[in-house]
């Protein structure tokens, strides 16, 4: 199969999706001509016009807003945040009105629009351009919570996430843009809430979301050297959250590491290891749940601190080793 | 005030006389919410907008089914003008099963999309990017509405108004902000909250029309509407829309009113009143005796009176419905 | 000792504390003679005059900003949020300045702010105004978060987050305010990160924070009939988090329960859970660690439903019980 | 572009040649970044301001140490004019610990308490309400300083704006919006985004001064500044000025500049650059000479690469502070 990389399969999505829905439109800062910040839409405006790509001003509150009117009204709209950090100014949108509307209306009405936005750190862009703030969304009843962490994956879960008729956060890793994979030409749809288990493994559970899944898996491959056998669950979506999948899994393995970039205290980690240990799975755990994500400080700009702030493969090795030695 | 007589074309004398109708309607509706709340019958919380009934009806008057409403907290004369049942609207604030929310949402967040309003709204100023939302799908399916924005002075100094309506203006959406400045936000008075004479005036800081009328005198905000609309329509772009006016009642709930002067409400109640006004005006005009205003205030308050015993004999919600209606 | 309100221990501690400290002031919507939408500043204006205590626009995003400014430049501002869930609107100032401006310099400057805002629910005021939103703040490196859950710990707490030379979210339950107790006339501090152990227990050890503390009380004082000795603990502040506390008390017991108001998916009881799992106290777990939150749902505005959506003395209740009888 | 050679009393004649210099300086350094970040010397993101020098400096010269600001992303000239060295800054770029942020910071985030500078800023609009923040210690603690909140074109589209400036404007507070417009919000024309011929003219939305100027004349700027400046100290208020600039550069890093031309870039470049303006003054002044000018260029360029040679001897930031700073 052809191979594309995780940015082309986004955009290949929308683009797709806009050729057969009249509906499907994008709008945010940027996104014309300039490609928007990481290139995501480039040459869209040329191929769909000015009215379907369409350029805002430096107004995300508005923005959101906009769409929320616009999809509560009969239109499909994406919007691009262009980082995640300002949802900070989007969140009343995002938050009181399309999260809420639906049912604070009786069941009335519908809100089905996307919100893609770029998170992440590694681009040295500093504490206000690098965070991971998915816990905030993935804690508001009536949003969904998308995190892909492959070019496959986000094509299939963003078709999906245009199809859904609610308002759905899709995070994008800016550092995964570049990376390449499969993806089928035609357009296809992963359905939300289901997890992926990206290696089969019997010693140890990794539970990790974006680009951890990849460190993840190099942590994997190195590990199965010193003959410990990881099994690595993306869950793909944390709204809603394949429980199941996660589950099955450490009932499995007995044991679990929950890995993410987020900030580790208060990040989502803490749900994903409550679950399982909430669960008949907490029987079968023969060690504690590890939880490894960023230091306790906003992201710094130097890159080594920038690295050193978030999880490592060699971290993910330790904490992996540190488990399976447990007791 | 003065009668200029004059009416759009849409809106006919028997047209006009509705609205007197309505405007009792909706002065009924919020004294009888007052009513409940005080004695307890009515929870949570609630803002009337008694002594407002004009700008909320010489609004809805220029509107079609299709055009779109976004409202506020203080809404329930926006929802009647929209042509929301005064009965399901109270049901609503009983928290009744056959409410326009299922008694989910209550007095701040009353929606009948089905007569084009998207809801009010129980955040300051977070209607109005909405409104701009629906504008742009009205242009970009070429559906031909105009939607209208309501919001008050107070919420003209939220960032979301000051986004919202650049958007709108580049764009040359056919939206109407319409602002009811009834002289407070909560307690904060418009002159100290503002430096300027008329929130009207910030439509230069967007190049759109900003127009100021009695909000008190139905036939003004009538005319100024028309235009609006008309120019929307024409794909003109926005108009920002004030409407001075005022709330005879507190807030919200609890309100001592400490911020303003028994007198200045006392000017407003006897001198300005905006149902007192049309009444006159209908008077003179020879269109209704007086004995026939007096019955139509009667039938209004029919309507009220059936609207809460609809309210009053609705079944509560069935409890297993509690986590419905979260996703489509 | 005499007795005051919650509400009025708030007030007493800003009221002292102008008194003695002229940077400190206190702004927001409505707080002049109106008193604030819950009455906590009322008479306040009266005596520090509208310099001190000064009416705000309608504009959380200024108010915010502005105290960010001022607390930079040597002021030490109090920030009334008017309804806690309006943080939506002023979110970008708080976490992508206040919480991070000191890091991002260097470790110059500081943001001595408090920000004080109703949350909880109960009123009636349906979904956006109702809800507990303190795990997003819990989240965010730079702030610091309390939630006391009696005027003792109110106006210690205050006064703890007014000397604090961070940007502090305090969170007064609506509820709370006309809950009384004993509280000394004159001004004391409580350090910000120190858990109180609300009522000594030796079966179950029950985590709760701001309202859920009175239930938890309530519920223990059921099951003391039965013969179940529980333990409740109220971690008074999120950031900085006692753990110690916790975790000593779930050695004791074996068996913990975590309670909060907020939705309980994403809810900062994922956090408690986790870092109880993680911890020495994993071997002491004869049971798995339940969380109790609110349904994953706006909140609904029928009063039946609101208070079906969050935790009821019963549901602890229930919990303990079966935490207790579990295996 | 003409010299209306009025200087305001604040600057004499030999602070003038001092702004010059400045000016320079603030190219070079700009240029200079722009060079290391094209070899991968410097990682992260940068905005350089190339074009624009004669705004900050302009600015700047009417400043006291005393005095505040607030900056952008676009900020090394706001620096460099309020006061920052150009070597602790160049090392900040380079991550190193002598940086003004220790490393951790970066190009957007670098601030100098110490000269009034309360922080560059990632974020479009954040240092809106920070300076008015600051203005209000200003005038309560009647300290006398003014604070200028520096934002671009797209940033006055942000609510942030519309709410600080209303908040300054009610409480009369010592504070100057200035408005840089380079034309362009990232690619964003400002023709395309606002409605309105100038910036300026939302000022009357708030009821205050608002001022366009010329942003590549340093004596226009200066002139608006100077009079913003002694009309806060007069505790009349704040004042908006925008100051009609453009940047040379991209946006940030790898920007194709699609969204503009070619020849308009290479007249403001050619025929409005703001050093040659001032540069042409001062010779036909006689205050300089053309020899005297190019040494003050090249020792401009000598102050860049001292920065440069301290900013790349000097350390990293030990590992260990990793986890400082976050709470006081
Ligand atoms: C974002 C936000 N801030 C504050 C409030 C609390 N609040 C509700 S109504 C109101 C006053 C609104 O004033 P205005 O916009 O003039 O409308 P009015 O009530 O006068 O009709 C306030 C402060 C809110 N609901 N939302
Ligand atoms: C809230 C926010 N939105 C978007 C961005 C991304 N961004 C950074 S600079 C910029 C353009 C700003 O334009 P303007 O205010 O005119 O300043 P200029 O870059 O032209 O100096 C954008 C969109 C941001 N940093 N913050
Ligand atoms: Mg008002
Ligand atoms: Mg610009």
């Amino acid at each position: 199969m052809r191979e594309i990389t995780y940015l082309e399969a986004v955009r290949e999505a929308m683009s797709q999706e806009m050729r057969i829905n009249e509906d499907v439109f994008i709008m945010g800062e940027d996104i014309g001509v300039y490609g928007g910040a990481f290139g995501v839409t480039r040459g869209m405006i040329e191929e769909f016009g000015p009215e379907r790509v369409r350029i805002t001003p430096i107004s995300e509150a508005a923005i959101a807003g906009a769409s929320v009117g616009a999809a509560m009204t009969g239109m499909r709209p994406i919007m691009e945040l262009q980082f995640s950090d300002f949802i900070t100014i989007a969140m009343d949108q995002l938050v009181n009105q399309a999260a809420k509307n639906r049912y604070m209306f009786g069941g009335k009405g519908k809100v089905p629009m996307v919100v893609r936005t770029p998170s992440g750190s590694g681009t040295g862009a500093a504490a206000q351009h690098t965070q991971s703030l998915e816990a905030w969304v993935a804690h508001v009843p009536g949003l969904k919570v998308v995190q892909p962490s492959t070019a496959y994956d986000a094509k299939g879960l963003l078709k999906a996430a245009m199809d859904d008729d609610n308002p759905v956060v899709f995070y994008e890793h800016k550092l995964l843009y570049k990376a390449s994979g499969e993806v089928p030409e035609e357009q296809y749809s992963i359905p939300l809430g289901v997890a992926d288990v990206k290696r089969e493994g019997t010693d140890v559970t990794i539970v990790a979301t974006a680009i951890m899944v990849h460190k993840a898996l190099e942590a994997a491959a190195e590990l199965e050297k010193e003959g410990i056998s990881v099994e690595v669950i993306d869950p793909r979506t944390l709204v809603p959250l394949d429980t199941e999948t996660i589950i099955k899994s450490v009932k499995k393995t007995g044991k679990c590491i929950v890995v993410h970039e987020a900030v580790k205290f208060g990040g989502f980690g803490g749900e994903i290891a409550s679950i399982i240990a909430e669960s008949e799975a907490f029987d079968y755990l023969d060690a504690p749940i590890r939880r490894l994500g960023a230091l306790w400080i906003p992201m710094p700009y130097h890159p080594e601190m920038e690295k050193a702030a978030i999880p490592q493969v060699p971290d993910i090795i330790q904490a992996v080793k540190d488990t399976v030695a447990f007791r | 005030m003065t009668v200029a007589w004059k009416l759009p074309e849409m809106v006919t004398e028997e047209k006009l006389i509705e609205l007197y109708h309505q405007m009792w309607v909706i002065r009924f509706f919020d004294e009888k919410v007052d009513e409940f709340f005080a004695k307890g019958m009515i929870h949570g919380t609630t803002h009337l907008c008694v002594g407002q009934e004009a700008t909320a009806a010489g609004v809805g008057a220029l509107l079609t089914k299709e055009d779109k409403i976004t409202g506020t907290h203080r809404g329930h004369g926006q929802c009647i003008a929209k042509g929301a049942e005064a009965s399901r609207m109270m049901a609503e604030l009983f928290g009744r099963a056959t409410g326009y929310c299922k008694g989910k949402g209550g007095s701040m967040h009353i929606a009948d999309l089905e007569t084009g309003n998207l809801g009010a709204n129980g955040i300051v100023g977070g209607g109005i990017p909405i409104a701009v939302g629906a504008a742009l799908t009205s242009k970009m399916k070429n559906l031909g509405y105009v939607t209208v924005s309501y919001f008050g002075d107070g919420a003209s100094n939220e960032g979301s108004f000051h986004e919202a309506v650049n958007m709108a203006s580049i764009w040359n959406l056919p939206v109407i902000f319409f602002c009811e400045n009834n002289q407070y936000g909560m307690s904060g008075p418009v002159k100290e909250m503002v430096n300027i004479e008329n929130i009207a005036d910030r439509a230069v800081g967007y190049g759109i029309p900003g127009v100021v009328v009695d909000g008190n005198n139905i036939f003004d905000v009538m005319l100024a509407t028309e235009e609006a609309v008309n120019r929307a329509k024409r794909g003109e772009g926005p108009t920002l829309i004030e409407a001075k006016t005022y709330r005879y009642k507190g807030h919200s709930k609890s309100d001592g009113k400490k911020y303003r002067t028994r007198e200045e409400e006392m000017d407003w109640r006897k001198n300005r009143d905006c149902i007192q006004f049309l009444e006159k005006a209908l008077i003179e005009k020879g269109l209704i005796t007086v004995e026939k205003a007096r019955e139509l205030e009667a039938d209004a308050k029919k309507v009220i009176e059936d609207a809460v015993e609809f309210a009053l004999n609705s079944p509560h919600p069935s409890m297993d419905t509690l986590e419905e209606d979260v996703y489509a």
